[in-house]
């Protein structure tokens, strides 16, 4: 048993190995382009986060839209860390991620201690998004109006003002770790925990899961994640300001995680990376002619895939996989 | 702060809530037969508001005139989108519903966006124009108006429900879509209709919305998550609830910028609404 | 044939509840699907209402194949379902309840007459009429489940379990009303873990035992019969 | 066995999916961009020994055209696509032999990240020299750090004062600042009152809360006070409200001379329509900042409840010149409607370029497109005459060392008879302003 455990941790340890090498070896191929590291650097912040929410989302099957609140904290603690104590951005991050979970332990706590779930629970998260950028926009002495720009020169490690593929290379190194903690909490007694709190929480109470403290464990893992991930959105801007609580980012980030397919380790990054690019793609073709027009495909391209592949974006990679590669698997077969 | 500011915000944020209760009222229903989350409800909002405006300028009549086209349009505009969107996720799972319904969403808005540009368009005032005077307090007549209409629409959907067959069965699907079909009821039907309604109520509020507001694309942000939080607050089945939500939050709002800051008055009432979630998780007026 | 119900095959996602079941049902006749938890009585009652849909197999009503119709549609040809929990409808008062068992076509224009009927032959449902479903007792809830079938003017009445969870001497006051309607000349086809009971109103029965039809007979005679007495009556 | 299977499997789904993202991705583009320079006669930013013919300048335009600011960007581009084939029409940049000028446009989608990807994109993509953009200031800012990186030209259309004070070497803008909206609307209001025999004395500042809101409100707080005139209130508010009968009751409890307010679009006609309901207004509302009352837009929805509101503009439609009376027929031929600050703006500002372009030509004849000489070009510009000064406001361009133009003025338009009409500076005036505001 325990080997088997071992085994299979080993295995999902070579895919991402493998995703890893992949993603690195993009940026050569590419010729260290500005505009393509930057685009695939989005994908990546994107990605990273999508995958942390894949914890909560995907496996304990609560409809998070908080993914914003907890971007924009992280933002904000980093960014004040740098601009009132020169902090710099290394630990700034990371404190971004911890004000973010315990953030998320003041919100989660409550919220799951009244059962609250749904539809209720989404709608919560999203206005908190809300309540945080105009708090932030009142509270003048961190935030305000005013977008407060980070200091430092272009090039500075020490206020990780670099180049995209320093950001890039980064965020490649995240989306491992992140991606083997997805594979970690999967495989751990939390990990069945959340999985039973989505399929049915009553039934979990019962069986006596602490539905409240697993529930608890992976919104405070995701707001972590979100949050020291997050500061890089105002890293890449090089300011901070309250429209980076953005309730963008968190519909974006809820809906690539649904339509990635629930509870799958790679498809949400999968899907990110699917649907991110084609967006930036129809941004750049259609983008000029008509304003909107290239959002209007988009949001077409997002319903087909709900209402037509429901079981999220992986079961047709599955099927083009099947299609393509039915016969080499049929042949493993007779082995 | 003076009492008179005080009382008049009061009445302000009075008249206000009604016009969100109208709002949410259409929403409230759908949510509440059908159990469908809509997150592109502002949006609906947005197109209706548009179609008043452009209904009132080509026929050259009042806003809140166009009611009495602007409603069956939209109550068709339902019926399609039921039949397209709505009823292939009716029942999926509430993730699915919110992804089709965000995709919804960003298709509406850039429609919006692609077809009739980022301009903010509004009307000017025809009929109901201004406000009358009670002691040292001002009544705008269009809010006035528009609270009446809200009642109105309120009672009729209320006499529709209990009083009418059809209202009847009705709150029976909401109740129980299975034994309700096994009593004859054509459920598909009857969502159909309900979603069509429902739209007919915002194509109602928008137009009201549209005497003093202007469209824009945009525009659905505004109303979308707010209503959502009114038909929260309200709980779900109970129409007075909806009434009574869109007060507080109207009121609350009224109170919040007279005292403190204009920029910070959704926070005070999405902060009332997430402790009103923890705290009363039915909603105010929850019968479930 | 009034109904009939030949190979049925239904499945649970993969998993097969019902296997090749048949029986018929003859006008102003009383049927009774006996068997133990699980063996499929809900699923073939559910079945035959069109909420769930076989895998193969046909249904007739009336010599009309009725085996895809959606279920609206099958009400409106006079099939009506008690169904497992009565399922009313909690927030509507009582003679709400009754007007939506009368809400087909057919029924629909008698319902006011109907409705003096089902008071008469239920009076503790007309004391109650304004009351909220949902406070009614247990007995109360199951009477006004039949009286709410019998508003829909059936062809056919289907009672799912209408024993289940209620006290002895409401058991009794539920199958006196059965019993009372079917001297009225309804047919009826009753599903029951009650064996004893169930076996002794009807005309005819059948046993279902692990979704496959078993033993059908008479009524009377299946009570006597070795097999049900040992497996069902325990005796 | 098992293993080997499940890996396969990932590994193909993963590489489909890289090649497809790959294949997106250098679709967006067109083909992947190669070390070795194309020899195509486009012009490009890296400077050769030999002197190529210029055919084409590609002037970049990133605006805002989707989300929450698109009104703006929209007519920044209908207004950039007229005054581009103008030029083009007119024979193009003559000291780089007739160069004809290709507008190259972005999106920013209105959002933080967008604005920076769009930057990068027509960069690496177009490689225009000269880039007009974003609006929204911090857009401009993230924008302009690539600009800088990649020594490109930056014509801003961001009012926002501290944008020109960032230290940007490539940064230029035509356009006042927004603390000079705010001056201006305050100095009109004075000055008007005191002509009409008011002395006065108090104010309340509204504005909604952007950053561009607080400084234009800030200029007009600080004009107030080296006038000795009382601010009663300064109420920030979000553009997005969905209604201003509360801040218009607070306003009447207060009950200012004059309301100095900043409105973000929409929400001006709201103010306008809520006073008419409250039933109240001050004896002027002095609008500040380029949009909300007296837009054709805004005077069609609220009708007679914006008469009587005045506005500073960056940009004066009413200016009675040749040239500018050609591009509003122009304009409103073309779009059906009158242009506006955000296009007001872009269409001096891209004259100003293409001055720009024609004096580099005759800098540095052998490499006109060097940034460095783009640079020097702009500061050199004098502008009093032609197209650019037929369009702005004071008709006098000229860069002082941090890239903002030295003669920047605001003018004061008023919505007269449901028309707008120059009111201040004096000296432009035609008629004059109506005060205190008609009652309604």
């Amino acid at each position: 048993m325990k080997s088997s455990m071992k085994r299979e941790i080993y295995k999902q340890l070579r895919s991402i190995v493998i995703i890893s090498v992949g993603l690195a070896l993009i940026p050569p191929i590419l010729q260290f382009n500005n505009y393509f590291l930057l685009v695939l650097t989005y994908i990546l912040l994107y990605a990273v986060i999508v995958s942390a929410w894949n914890i909560i989302g995907g496996f304990g099957g609560q409809l998070d839209l908080g993914a914003g609140a907890f971007t924009g904290l992280g933002c904000f603690t980093m960014g004040t860390l740098l601009l009132r104590w020169n902090i710099p951005p290394v630990i700034g991050v990371f404190a971004g991620g911890l004000i973010a979970a315990a953030f998320g332990f003041i919100i989660g706590y409550p919220s799951f201690r009244f059962g609250l779930k749904d539809v209720w629970y989404a709608l919560a998260t999203i206005a908190l998004v809300v309540v945080l950028k105009q708090f932030f926009t009142v509270w003048e002495q961190v935030g305000g109006p005013e977008e407060r720009y980070l200091p430092g020169t272009y090039g500075s490690l020490y206020y990780l003002k670099l180049p995209y593929s320093y950001y890039y290379y980064i965020l490649v190194v995240a989306l491992a770790i992140v991606l083997f903690l997805n594979v970690k909490v999967k495989m751990s007694k939390l990990g069945y925990y959340l999985f039973s709190v989505r399929e049915n929480e009553d039934a979990a109470e019962m069986l006596g899961v602490d539905v409240r403290m697993t529930k608890l464990k992976g919104l405070m893992i995701y707001a972590f994640i979100t949050g020291t991930i997050g500061s890089f959105f105002a890293l890449i801007s090089g300011y901070i300001h309250p429209t980076q609580f953005n309730t963008d980012i968190s519909l974006q980030i809820a809906i690539l995680g649904i339509v990635g397919g629930l509870g799958s380790i790679y498809s949400p990054v999968i899907t990110t990376f699917i649907l991110q690019s084609a967006s930036e793609y129809l941004r750049t073709v259609l983008g000029g002619w008509i304003p909107g027009i290239h959002l209007i495909f988009y949001g077409a391209i997002l319903m087909i895939i709900v209402l037509f592949f429901p079981e999220g974006l992986s079961a047709i990679l599955n099927k083009v996989y099947a299609k393509i590669g039915l016969f080499s698997l049929k042949k493993e077969e007779k082995k | 702060m003076s009492l008179e500011l005080f009382i008049q915000n009061l009445i302000n944020g009075t008249l206000l809530g009604f016009v969100y209760s109208l709002v949410a009222l259409g929403l409230a229903l759908q949510f509440g037969v059908m159990d469908i989350i809509n997150f592109g409800h502002g949006e609906f909002v947005m197109v209706a508001m548009y179609l008043t405006f452009w209904i009132s300028l080509f026929l050259a009549i009042p806003g809140s005139a166009t009611v009495v086209l602007t409603a069956p349009i939209f109550f068709v505009f339902g019926i399609i989108i039921y039949k397209l969107v709505i009823d292939k996720v009716i029942e999926a799972q509430p993730l699915s519903q919110i992804a089709v319904t965000i995709g919804l969403l960003i298709l509406l808005r850039n429609f919006a966006l692609a077809a009739w540009h980022a301009e903010p368009k509004g009307l000017q005032y025809q009929v109901l124009v201004g406000g009358f005077k009670v002691g040292d307090y001002v009544i705008s007549i269009s809010r006035l108006a528009t609270a009446i209409v809200s009642l109105v629409v309120l009672i009729v959907l209320h006499l529709i429900l209990t009083k009418t067959y059809f209202g009847i069965a009705i709150r029976a699907t909401s109740d129980d879509k299975v034994a309700a079909a096994l009593l004859g009821v054509n459920v598909k039907k009857m969502y159909t209709l309900v979603f069509g309604l429902g739209c007919a109520i915002i194509a109602i509020a928008a137009s009201f919305i549209m005497t003093f507001q202007q469209v824009e694309p945009m525009s659905g942000m505004t109303w979308g998550l707010l209503s959502w939080v009114i038909v929260a607050m309200g709980g779900l089945g109970g129409l007075s609830g909806v009434l009574a939500a869109g007060l507080i939050v109207g009121i609350a709002q009224g109170i919040e910028i007279t005292f403190w800051d204009p920029r910070a008055s959704l926070a005070i009432v999405y902060l009332l609404f997430i402790l009103l979630l923890w705290f009363k998780p039915k909603g105010l007026f929850g019968k479930r | 044939m009034f109904l009939e119900v030949s190979n049925l095959n239904v499945y649970y996602g993969m998993v097969q509840v019902l296997w090749d079941v048949s029986f018929k049902v003859e006008e102003r006749e009383m049927v009774t699907i006996i068997g133990s938890n699980g063996a499929g009585k809900t699923t073939t009652l559910l079945t035959i209402s069109g909420v769930l849909k076989p895998k193969s197999g046909k249904i007739f009503f009336k010599n009309e194949e009725i085996t895809n119709l959606p279920s609206h549609e099958i009400s409106k040809r006079g099939i009506s379902l008690v169904p497992e929990g009565r399922r009313l409808f909690p927030n509507l008062t009582v003679t709400e309840n009754l007007l939506m068992g009368a809400y087909n076509q057919r029924a629909r224009e008698q319902r006011f007459e109907t409705l003096k009927e089902v008071f008469e032959l239920f009076p503790r449902l007309e004391e109650r009429k304004k009351q909220v479903a949902r406070t009614l007792s247990g007995g109360e809830a199951q009477m006004l489940a039949i009286a709410r079938s019998l508003m829909s003017k059936p062809s056919l009445l289907m009672l799912d379990e209408p024993s289940l969870g209620l006290a002895p001497v409401l058991v009794e006051e539920v199958f006196e009303a059965i019993k009372n309607l079917k001297e009225r000349g309804t047919t009826i086809l009753l599903v029951e873990q009650n064996v004893a009971k169930g076996l002794e109103i009807a005309d005819r029965g059948y046993i279902l035992e692990n979704g496959k039809i078993t033993l059908e007979g008479r009524g009377k005679d299946l009570l006597k019969s070795e097999k049900v007495r040992k497996a069902y009556l325990a005796i | 066995m098992n293993f080997k299977t499940g890996f396969d499997k990932k590994f193909k789904i993963l590489s489909v999916t890289f090649l497809v993202s790959l294949f997106l991705l250098v679709g967006c583009v067109g083909q992947p961009p190669s070390p070795t320079p194309t020899p195509s006669p486009t012009a490009t930013a890296s400077p050769s020994p030999t002197v190529p013919a210029i055919k084409e300048v590609k002037i970049g335009l990133i605006e805002p055209l989707t989300g929450t600011h698109a009104v703006f960007g929209t007519e920044a581009k209908q207004a950039a696509e007229l005054i581009v084939e103008d030029i083009n029409a007119k024979g193009g940049i003559k000291s780089l032999g007739g160069a004809k000028i290709k507008l190259v446009v972005g999106d920013t989608k209105s959002d933080n990240e967008g604005a920076k990807l769009a930057a990068e994109q027509l960069i690496s993509s177009e490689h225009p020299v000269v880039i007009l953009g974003a609006y929204i200031s911090r857009h401009t800012a993230a924008m302009a750090e690539v600009t800088e990186r990649e020594k490109v030209i930056l014509v801003g259309d961001a009012l926002v004062d501290f944008l020109t004070e960032k230290g940007y070497k490539y940064f230029f803008r035509v356009c006042p600042k927004s603390s000079a909206h705010g001056k201006t609307a305050m100095e009109f209001a004075y000055e008007t009152a005191k002509e009409n025999g008011v002395e006065l004395k108090n104010i309340s500042v509204i504005n909604e809360d952007s950053v561009f809101g607080k400084y234009t409100s800030e200029g007009a707080i600080h004009q107030a006070y080296t006038y000795g005139v009382t601010v009663l209130d300064h109420i920030e508010y979000p553009y997005d409200i969905s209604d201003a009968s509360p801040i218009v009751s607070k306003l009447k409890s207060e009950n200012p001379q004059v309301v100095v307010s900043v409105p973000y679009f929409d929400d001006g006609v709201l103010i306008a329509k809520t006073m008419r309901e409250m039933g109240w207004h001050p004896l002027l509302v002095a609008g500040s900042g380029a949009c909300g009352y007296c837009d054709p837009g805004s005077i069609e929805a609220a009708g007679a409840a914006v008469e009587g509101f005045t506005q500073t503009y960056s940009y004066n439609p009413m200016l009675n010149t040749p040239y500018n009376k050609w591009f509003v027929n122009e304009f409103k031929k073309r779009y059906g409607k009158m242009p506006t600050e955000a296009g007001g703006i872009i269409a001096y500002s891209l004259w100003t370029v293409k001055e720009a372009l024609e004096k580099a030509g005759e800098i540095n004849p052998s490499d006109p497109l060097n940034p460095d000489v783009l640079k020097q070009a702009f500061l050199s510009l004098d502008i009093t005459s032609g197209p650019a000064a037929e369009l702005y406001p004071s008709q006098h361009i000229r860069f002082d060392a941090h890239g903002d133009n030295e003669f920047a003025e605001a003018v004061v338009l008023q919505v007269q008879n449901g028309q707008p009409v120059l009111v201040w500076p004096r000296a432009l005036r035609t008629t004059k302003p109506i005060f205190p505001m008609p009652s309604k």
